[in-house]
């Protein structure tokens, strides 16, 4: 086990996969030379040369329209869009092309690919570069969708998605690009589609994702320390596939759910999850399904008011209480 | 150039006529058969337009890849992909190319290196760059070939495609079908230069290439020089074929904004079959042997027809499969 | 009133527009000379001219930014993009700066403009050109998201989203082009925000939008006819704003919720608002809260397999059949 | 061209001047404001690109569109924003231009024709020719000038706009400032002609115009040159202005992937503001009226700073108001 930062875990990530596979690349803007403008990839071109490390021109739809042709082709790309907002300028060849390109060849390609990109808030840029948007991606049928937490998962995960036959959105969260953790030496793989339980408790079930994770952790503390209500929490990490298994288990045993969402609210993963929960739980609920998320606007730019906007853990621990009582 | 195409073998010769031929047979079925309500859904025809996928189709190598448009039942067929599949897939039947599931604008066969029918203009110009990325990180030199329409030059991708393969030297060629007409609004209408695209090579440091699309030979000779140049890592090049397409835009369109007689100049003096058929015959080849070629194609045709006419729709349960590359389509545990 | 189909009912609404107001304009592909790929918008160029009534490369980046560098600055653009599909090759400009600009701006701008666009399935066009995307457009901050189901209601509502100061996205449904209805004449507005109740039930409350409409109406004469069952219709008709009043007062009162959407399902629009109802009216609900969508796959072309996936009269009177047992 | 630059106005002199001065002096402080944590969020320094806002701000009509980048403290303030709000706004203050809620990359003043600065790359292409469309239609010889780099000029929305603006002969001026990288990648690694936009220009119709961004004599005339043909309602206009950026790309940037002598010549010999400084006594402006200039400069910046300093926080309420035009963010009844 090493101490990895969740951004030195990227790096390690793709490394493993550069070394593992010859024909796994790695394109995108500033993310040779420069080692990506979040540091994240640093140390990737002079490990694996400029043939297998490529910078690209500012041309998202050209990079992510090369990596669909590789992947089509015998490659198995990883291509960066460096804020996921900007998912947007090449949304078409996501969502038009590399979702639907199997299904409509009857199973003839395969689409082996990793886009990767830096999603939310936090850090003061903005509304077009802050948003999280993993939810654009889960509406898309023929995607899968991953988002870690932890530098663990970060590795493993992308470890995964790069082994994976399917297309992959894998969301890296900007606001916990500084945070540490252990990460296994060697080959670490954790398989898409498994949520993981970080806490057990009786009486609600919290769901959150990437960064609203550690903010859940401490809600879920603070519920039990000073109020008495025990917590499970869930770090779906995979939102396709979506391990319903895991979570159902839980809500059945608690009998109330809790979504924390940083995305803004309409259409957010958590208003799926809630809607399977009480269509095939129903029964087993105690009391309303709760989602906490930041509000339905486009976020402010000044520290104070992006803070106050975001899901908080005071913000969490009302809404469970207010279930609670 | 001119000396290549004088020296054409006349097998070329006779391999280029068949292909034309096959596409503009096939089409005028496709024609028929959705007069008679047999084609669903949508259906664009490139009658008129045969020699430029065969000039190109002739010319390419076997495992070399083709990206084409909605457009491309000619550019799907010329690569050895059998007429029945792409029938019986306009007609929505089991025996289609996709078993029904992509429709006549996503006509695709990987084993030809037909890479896709694309729908969404401008798309498949960087998956193409993509595929010729992946030929030159391989180091199998093959080639991508990317065919499009006029209009197509005026979307962001285009522009993007062009920069990006030319800065990494790629092995793909782009080959824009001026057929003067976007959908129904005339292309000078909505460009602002004359030639949507070979007026625009330069801008990617490109040599300006402007043929003539409805002469075969013109096309193949082009065809092989690009080929060549990309098979031997000396990068893109973008080509500018001028053709015309005889009928509307797709299936829904009779073509009434185009003026009768500049419809009727293309179809009658510049049809590049009939045309192509002369000039075979000025050259000595004996009719006998184009008219053997003429028959094979009827019944190739006929075969064709009977078989994806016979063949049933499929079954509604693959609709839910091949999402993913496991088969199914679940997105949950 | 005058019997319209409703693809004459966009002309119609579109002319109203233009005749009453000087800054009102229209740009598209292929919708002046041609009058539209689907006839929508015959007549309009010769009423109008070509300074108001203009035909565009395709160009949905340059199109769509016009419309929004026009709306900034004094006129009131309709824009059309030919298939609601090709969003995605835009979408940069919608979700980011369209929708967007106005908050960011401390509402220094306004941003009075619509998109309008085809929409849905039923035309075995296969799966880029068939899809319902209402929901991408509902997931983002800033947008209006209106769809209507009725000729009358294409008119009215057009009408109000061109008078509306604030972006609209609006849906038409390919599949209702050529559906006919009575259609006011003379100044008709519909204002956005008000879902339509089409049928009073006790039983069960069911919520469709745009080409599921109708579906949801034959279903509800189904059920009532043939099993003894009461539905409520409600065409919610408008995503953004939405009006959970009337839907609430349904809910209550039926203690049954069905949502019937033409859109693949993950992060549908009825998503959002099952989770609304399983977070507000969760005391008031007798049963689960059931879905009807598109199952989540790109669409088939053939048209067996089409009309198989998507959600039928048949499967609607099923679902609920199976809720109020 | 020659003969306009020889015949300014020593007025006209003077204000570029100082307007390239408030623009550098500004920035600084911005820079010392950061280095403080007083700016919080990044912030992109024009530090060495000012003659090129400066020129055209000064040739520009008062009710004249500007459309700009992140990069657009200076393109801002030379339309005569307040530099208080311009420092409000990266610090996050009530008194920012838009109350803390846009950030530094989204500078924005309508009354001052400052239409915005834009953030994801290629977008505000079109929305200026919207602008430009907008002016035409209500004929008022408004004009629209559109920032932005090297690296802008390879992405899709560049293509479309400009073929667009051509297509419909919009009075817009779209100025590539070519700052010879655009994040930390030289812009000759990712582009396939030399010069990024003006061996473009063809491809849209256009002249190719490639000028010194560094001599704001030359950006003037430039300016006024394009200015007037698009008043005249004769179209559009493409022109690349040679510049270099001081500093990094952004606040977390040092800038280290640049030449050492590259970054010292740029900065020694090419400077604008101490480069014109020079000329302008050499064309016999007495150096008091300089000084006084830079005084009145240095006083601004501290008065704004001030200002800024002193300005609260935004109440947090307002991150919940302004999504709609009613004030409100709600989107239910
Ligand atoms: C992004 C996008 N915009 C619009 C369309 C609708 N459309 C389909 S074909 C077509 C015209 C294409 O013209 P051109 O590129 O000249 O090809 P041609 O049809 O003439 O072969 C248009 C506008 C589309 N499919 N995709
Ligand atoms: C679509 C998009 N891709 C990438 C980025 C990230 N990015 C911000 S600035 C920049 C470089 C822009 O270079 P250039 O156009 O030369 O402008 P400069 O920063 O040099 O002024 C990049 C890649 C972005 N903002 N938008
Ligand atoms: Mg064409
Ligand atoms: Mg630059």
């Amino acid at each position: 086990m090493a101490q990895l930062s969740y951004r030195e875990a990227v790096a390690a990530g793709i490394a493993q996969e550069l070394r593992r596979d010859s024909n796994v690349v790695f394109i995108g803007e500033d993310i040779a030379s420069a080692g990506g403008v979040f540091k994240a990839t640093v140390g990737l071109l002079e490990e694996f040369g400029p043939k297998r490390v490529r910078d690209c021109p500012i041309s998202e739809q050209a990079i992510i329209g090369a990596a669909m042709g590789a992947a089509m082709t015998g490659l198995r790309p990883i291509a960066e869009i460096m804020f996921s907002d900007f998912l947007a300028v090449c949304w078409d060849i996501i969502a038009n092309q590399i979702a639907k390109t199997r299904y409509m060849t009857n199973g003839q390609f395969s689409m082996p690919l990793v886009i990767r990109t830096a999603n939310g808030a936090g850090s003061r840029f903005g509304a077009q570069h802050s948003q999280s948007v993993e939810n654009w991606a889960m509406a898309i049928p023929g995607l899968k969708v991953v988002a870690p937490s932890t530098p663990a998962d970060v590795k493993g995960l992308l470890a995964a998605a790069v082994r994976d036959p399917d297309p992959v959105l894998f969301f890296e969260q900007k606001s916990l690009y500084g945070t540490k953790g252990e990460v296994p030496e060697g080959d670490h793989v954790v398989p898409l589609g498994k949520a993981k339980v970080l806490r057990q408790g009786d009486d609600v079930t919290i769901v959150a994702l990437a960064a609203m994770v550690p903010r859940a952790v401490k809600a879920a503390e603070t519920l039990h320390s000073e109020h008495g209500i025990s917590a499970t929490v869930i770090d779906v990490r995979s939102l396709v596939p979506l391990d319903t298994t895991t979570i159902f288990e839980s809500v059945s045993a608690t009998g109330r759910l809790v979504t924390v969402e940083e995305n803004p609210r309409l259409c957010g993963w958590g208003a799926e999850l809630s809607s399977l929960v009480a269509e095939e739980l129903f029964w087993d609920l105690e009391g309303p399904i709760v989602r906490v998320t930041t509000p339905h606007i486009p976020l402010p730019a000044a520290d104070s008011m992006e803070d106050a906007v975001l899901p908080s853990v005071e913000r969490i621990v009302d809404s469970v209480r207010r279930l609670a009582d | 150039m001119n000396d290549k195409i004088q020296n054409l073998k006349q097998d070329t010769r006779l391999k280029l006529y068949r292909s034309m031929l096959e596409c503009r047979q096939m089409e005028q079925r496709a024609y028929d058969l959705f007069m008679q309500n047999l084609v669903k859904g949508t259906s664009h025809l490139g009658l008129g337009q045969e020699a430029i996928a065969a000039g190109f189709g002739v010319a390419m190598r076997a495992d070399d890849y083709t990206f084409c448009t909605y457009r491309g039942h000619n550019h799907t067929l010329v690569r050895g992909v059998s007429m029945t599949g792409i029938l019986g897939e306009l007609m929505g039947r089991d025996c289609g190319l996709m078993r029904g599931k992509g429709g006549s604008m996503h006509l695709t066969s990987v084993e030809h290196g037909v890479m896709g029918s694309y729908a969404i203009i401008g798309a498949h110009l960087p998956i193409a760059a993509g595929a010729a990325w992946s030929a030159q990180y391989r180091g199998t030199e093959q080639v991508a070939v990317c065919f499009f329409g006029d209009g197509t030059t005026n979307i962001g991708a285009f522009h993007e495609a062009l920069n990006f393969s030319v800065v990494w030297s790629l092995p793909v060629v782009f080959v824009c079908e001026n057929n003067l007409y976007m959908e129904y609004t005339p292309i000078g209408d909505v460009t602002a230069v004359a030639n949507p695209a070979a007026d625009r090579a330069a801008a990617y440091g490109l040599e300006s290439i402007l043929i003539d699309g409805n002469d075969v030979d013109v096309v193949y000779a082009t065809a092989c020089k690009a080929l060549e140049r990309a098979r031997k890592g000396e990068g893109p090049s973008l080509i500018e074929a001028l053709t015309y397409r005889h009928h509307g835009h797709s299936r829904a369109d009779p073509g009434k904004y185009r003026p009768d007689e500049e419809v009727a100049m293309w179809k009658e003096q510049r049809d590049p079959i009939s045309n192509y058929r002369a000039r075979l015959l000025e050259l000595g080849i004996a009719e006998a042997d184009l008219v053997a070629i003429e028959t094979e194609t009827d019944e190739l045709v006929d075969r064709a027809t009977e078989e994806a006419s016979n063949s049933p729709p499929p079954p509604v349960e693959i609709a839910m499969t091949d999402v993913w590359a496991d088969g199914s389509s679940s997105w949950r545990n």
